[in-house]
């Protein structure tokens, strides 16, 4: 688990789900859950600093994504809840609890923080905080390919909240990539709350989805609570940009169901809203579709369980165990251009 | 009964929108929600329309307050963190900043950035960006140290006519406190000594103020030194007038700030001393800024990266020897 | 003239065009073009520091707009090329000249010049560079006004360009005023260049309009060179935000007819373009209309170009006999509070 | 034949262009129009694919050099003036200059930045943004005074692994002239001694450095004085040691810069004296920069706000006589 290993195939979806696939998705759903299921826990008992962000309802959008990404091919940037992307894309989960916990080791050899973390040069972007700003990033690496002609057969993917939407970059970002017309995917997750602030206070539209065509983008709508929907819409949607469809939006409906970090008990979201459409789990919902398919036993189900939670045990127990950085060892320089080095 | 320095803040625009019509609220989270630290907490419930939450949309957010202060209004924004007013930073130093000297309207808005590092809060969510404010003609920046700073400077800024940058310490929020909110409520542009000594001075703001009194402490125990600790309250205008008179009693300065090391408060401070009281020095002015690194994440680095009473007793204890 | 004394009545445009406000759009159309002509004028023979930019070609739409617009109860921001929206809304002739020429007495006092220039006390916005930024700035001002319980009748108002619309300001801007649901009109002047930059290299819709229902605005388009076609559906947009129909977002097809600035030829212009359907220029349009329908004579087409020349030779004379700022007079700040006056 | 500093700084993307396939332009009207001052003309024909027009979106344009730069490139990014890059402000201090302390992996990106006043520019149109960028951890900020140093440090800029802020002066573009592009190659961080001298230093870059010039043959025909001017080239790094030398020689130190005059990069090279060369000094250092107001628009008004050989000599004159 310590080599970079997991990785998926480069799948050229075509629009019939394969079962291969959908368990694919669901793997890495259940596998992201109960990662942060632990990543919370270890919150709740202060052994955390700073905060800890979870993507619990938002499995099934942000796997469906990453499990048609190729590690060291396609580029990503995740966002705060994208942990099921990230594990299917191919993150090892111990670059989650090194980087959580602060451990040297980790790929931020903690300089960064939670979800601040990637793999820059294997395709894992890692995010800064501001909002929106992953969007032109990601084109900037797209566009790199198509100079030097590397571009054929690759695909670039972020996601982004309701909230981020309004931001400056996301717009700059999407028009962008909609002029370079490049093969990119970016879905909004729209969970209907950017921290507590619920879409009416948000945006004006009646639905996202609108946007797309005011940026000449393909659009897609997709309930974000229901995986086999997920899977099939945005493994469509990355096939057709990998293969010369031009910039693809999506978007997702669904409903956050965490706080916005652990630190927030999101009392704030109505009753009615958890108890609406979107309210429930995805991966309850995946689950039962794989089973209905007869895709999936519950004796495999419990397997995986007890495999994915070894797994994020172990991945914890990893990071608890290794040291955090040494202050005085540090360099401390910002730069990286060796003739300018120790000067300021 | 204490009251912290985010009490402070909360209570100010509290008095500000009970006092002033003009005043109203603008940000993410604020209404509702009382804001991410709890800064406007219940205020929308007194003043729903003067409570206002705002789309992630930093630029636009200024934008609108200096519409809105065009149009009369004392706005106050809140940006949920210092290092997010970036994406508002074409709005604020040349929208904001240049309108009353380009067209003679005053802007009166103020925006208060959470703002310095706490351990955990990584490159993103612990800059202090005073500097970066502070450059441009036509702002006015204060860094209140204390709670009862934090509250009349809150609301001596809403009754200036500039654009005011408010940098609110977010490691003072809650462990700071106070047994109420009066103070002597010095306006904004004068400094205050916070501790008085006669061997050499720390110039200082927000919450390096409380690291420098450490400090000074320390080397009090150690030798009996005696550090002058002047809290500068607003970098800009910056009171060089008290910085003068501190040096011209202890002969030695040292510019302490949180910030990243390359220009900045600690070298405005330096300038100017060097400017208008050079022969009172009788040692080289120092500074101790920040590391030349993003605010790492990690707590220990966090803490070796800023200055702390350690590494500021080891800068005095140099400047005390030369 | 050299007391602001041109103002517009509060018009409250029914769909039908009157006769008087036809006439009066067209009049700012012309006042704005003599004006304009002379200022490039000077700009050539060397009268005038730093660029002269004009609205040929836009008339059309800018006046359309101003002169729906009331003078200290209105706020309206133009933009680069809405030398007719002011005139139409009540800039005086000598605000342009004296701050074109640098005059001490014009509103900007020599501190900034050619277009940044306004009268914000009164409602007309002077616009920084930044392209965007006016839009949530107007938003401000409305908003102030809903605050302070004044804002009913009222509407904001400000014209883009093309290249504005990539903007993360104007995006974020537009989105505030749709959530706030301010009585705004926000005007696309898609000219077909930024500076030298075709729409093809800025956006990839088919027509900007296609953002209006992305952001919840209502949206209209217009051909941009008809001027009673702007005039309509400019005064109707106007009239609907007015009435609480909430903002409203209108895209105006034309052709800039000048260079970016007089120093630019424009030569990157094709002639297939020039010749094309938005290469008429609308002051010809508008004129030819208002003859047809019998709404003006050639005769009184003619008193109207003596009158607006003399107009603007005089705002010429006047702002040239006229000094320039005195640096050693200068206050050298620009501190409003006259608490911090002279700290700094 | 001559060539000017804008055509030094035409012919070194050509070369980066033709040398190095990593290169690409990005911006403003840069492709067939060849940018709003000329500074790629002709450049697209010959490489279509790698210069490339940009959206009026100043983010997104170092948004996408950043992710570009990740993947290998090394992108040149025109902003159509320094001004504009207000907008992308975030990208550059937050995404760009963070990226390789945070991850490992550098982030070569060039950003041009037409900067400086010229008459009639305005408070848009005009600014010196050096001390924002250099204020921030992780940027290079370079501010070539001279043809050959705009041809050899645009080159040298791309060959560095940092995000390099390449500030241009406008004024400078085609009042500069010079027989060719060759000159002493110094790399980035070394400044230059323009003109030596013994009463006293100025220490200046980009346009300024001219105008200093201009005041020491001012001073040495009115008095017999030798001026000696230090050309930084570079704000960040920023050779200290030159700098201290010279003074070591001369005793008397003058900042000067066009930019704001809160903070920057006279108030750095202040500071970094005093703590480098304190006992040098034979009079207190001085600084000379902007006024504090936004860049005027009237001619008259431009040329009293920035430095002039006026207000330098005015300036060595009191400092000489101390
Ligand atoms: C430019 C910017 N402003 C503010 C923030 C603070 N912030 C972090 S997450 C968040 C809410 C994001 O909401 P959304 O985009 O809907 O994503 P979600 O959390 O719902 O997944 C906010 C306001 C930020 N990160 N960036
Ligand atoms: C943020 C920003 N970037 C760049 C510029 C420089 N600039 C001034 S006008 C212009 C072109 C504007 O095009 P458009 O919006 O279509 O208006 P038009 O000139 O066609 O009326 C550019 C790039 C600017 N003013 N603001
Ligand atoms: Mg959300
Ligand atoms: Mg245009």
């Amino acid at each position: 688990m310590t080599e970079q290993t997991i990785s998926t195939p480069n799948k050229d979806l075509s629009k019939e789900l394969s079962k291969e696939h959908a368990r694919d998705v669901f793997r890495a759903m259940l596998r992201a859950r109960v990662l942060e299921i632990k990543l919370s826990n270890l919150y709740k008992a202060g052994k955390i600093v700073g905060g800890v962000y979870i993507g619990k309802g938002q499995e099934a959008v942000s796997a469906s994504l990453g499990a048609c990404l190729t590690w060291n091919k396609d580029v990503f940037a995740p966002l705060i809840r994208d942990q099921a992307g990230r594990t299917a894309f191919g993150e090892d989960p111990l670059d989650a609890t090194r980087t959580y916990l602060g451990s040297a080791k980790g790929p931020m050899r903690g300089r960064d923080g939670n979800l601040h973390r990637g793999r820059p040069a294997e395709g894992l972007l890692a995010m800064i905080s501001h909002l929106g700003a992953a969007v032109a990033q990601v084109g900037g690496v797209l566009l790199a390919k198509r100079i030097k002609g590397e571009l054929d057969g690759c695909v670039g993917a972020t996601c982004v909240g309701d909230g981020a939407t309004s931001t400056g970059a996301f717009h700059e970002g999407l028009n962008f990539i909609a002029v370079e017309r490049l093969p990119m995917v970016v879905i909004i997750a729209d969970n209907q709350f950017a921290y507590s602030t619920p879409n009416d206070r948000q945006y004006a539209c009646d639905d996202l989805i609108d946007r797309a065509k005011g940026y000449g983008l393909e659009g897609h709508s997709v309930d974000g609570t229901d995986m086999l929907e997920c899977a099939t819409v945005i493994g469509n949607a990355v096939a057709k940009a990998r293969s010369g469809g031009g910039p693809q939006l999506i978007v997702a409906k669904l409903l956050r169901l965490s706080g916005h970090g652990e630190h927030d008990d999101g009392s704030y979201v109505a009753t009615e809203l958890q108890e609406g459409r979107y309210g429930r789990d995805c991966n309850d919902v995946g689950k039962q579709q794989l089973i209905e398919k007869g895709w999936l036993t519950e004796l495999e189900y419990s397997k995986w369980m007890l495999e994915f939670n070894a797994e994020a045990q172990e991945a914890v127990a990893v990071a608890q165990r290794e040291d955090g950085p040494n202050p005085y060892k540090e360099e401390w320089s910002a730069i990286a251009s060796p003739s300018l080095k120790g000067l300021q | 009964m204490a009251v912290t320095y985010i009490d402070a803040i909360r209570d100010a625009q509290e008095r500000a929108l009970a006092e002033n019509p003009k005043v109203f609220l603008y940000g993410q989270d604020i209404g509702k929600f009382g804001g991410a630290f709890k800064a406007t907490k219940g205020l929308q419930e007194q003043w729903p329309d003067r409570v206002i939450d705002a789309p992630i949309s930093e630029d636009a957010m200024i934008g609108m307050a200096v519409g809105a202060a065009i149009e009369g209004m004392r706005p106050i924004i809140e940006m949920q963190f210092a290092d997010f007013s970036s994406v508002a930073f074409n709005q604020i130093v040349n929208q904001a900043a240049t309108h009353y000297y380009r067209t003679g309207i005053p802007v009166p808005i103020v925006v208060r950035l959470p703002s310095g590092g706490t351990p955990g809060s990584g490159p993103f969510h612990s800059q202090s960006m005073e500097s970066i404010y502070a450059h441009y003609p036509g702002t006015v920046v204060v860094t209140p140290a204390t709670v009862a700073d934090a509250h009349s400077m809150l609301l001596q800024a809403v009754d200036l006519d500039d654009p005011v940058i408010y940098c609110e310490h977010k490691f003072l929020y809650r462990w700071l406190k106070s047994d109420n909110f009066e103070g002597d409520n010095l306006p904004i542009g004068k400094a205050r000594i916070t501790r008085s000594g006669k061997h050499a001075t720390v110039v200082t703001y927000s919450a390096m103020v409380h690291e420098a009194v450490r400090a000074a402490e320390i080397l009090y125990k150690e030798g009996g030194w005696e550090i002058e600790v002047v809290d500068l309250r607003s970098v800009k205008p910056l009171d060089i007038d008290t910085v003068v008179a501190s040096v011209a009693r202890t002969g030695r300065i040292l510019a302490l700030g949180e910030a990243f090391p390359w220009g900045g408060v600690t070298s405005e401070v330096v300038s100017r001393v060097c400017a208008e009281g050079f022969h009172l020095l009788d040692a080289p002015p120092m500074r101790l800024n920040a590391k030349d690194t993003p605010v790492p994440y990690h707590p220990k680095l966090w803490a070796m990266h800023r200055p702390t009473p350690e590494s500021i007793c080891e800068a005095l204890r140099n400047l005390l020897a030369y």
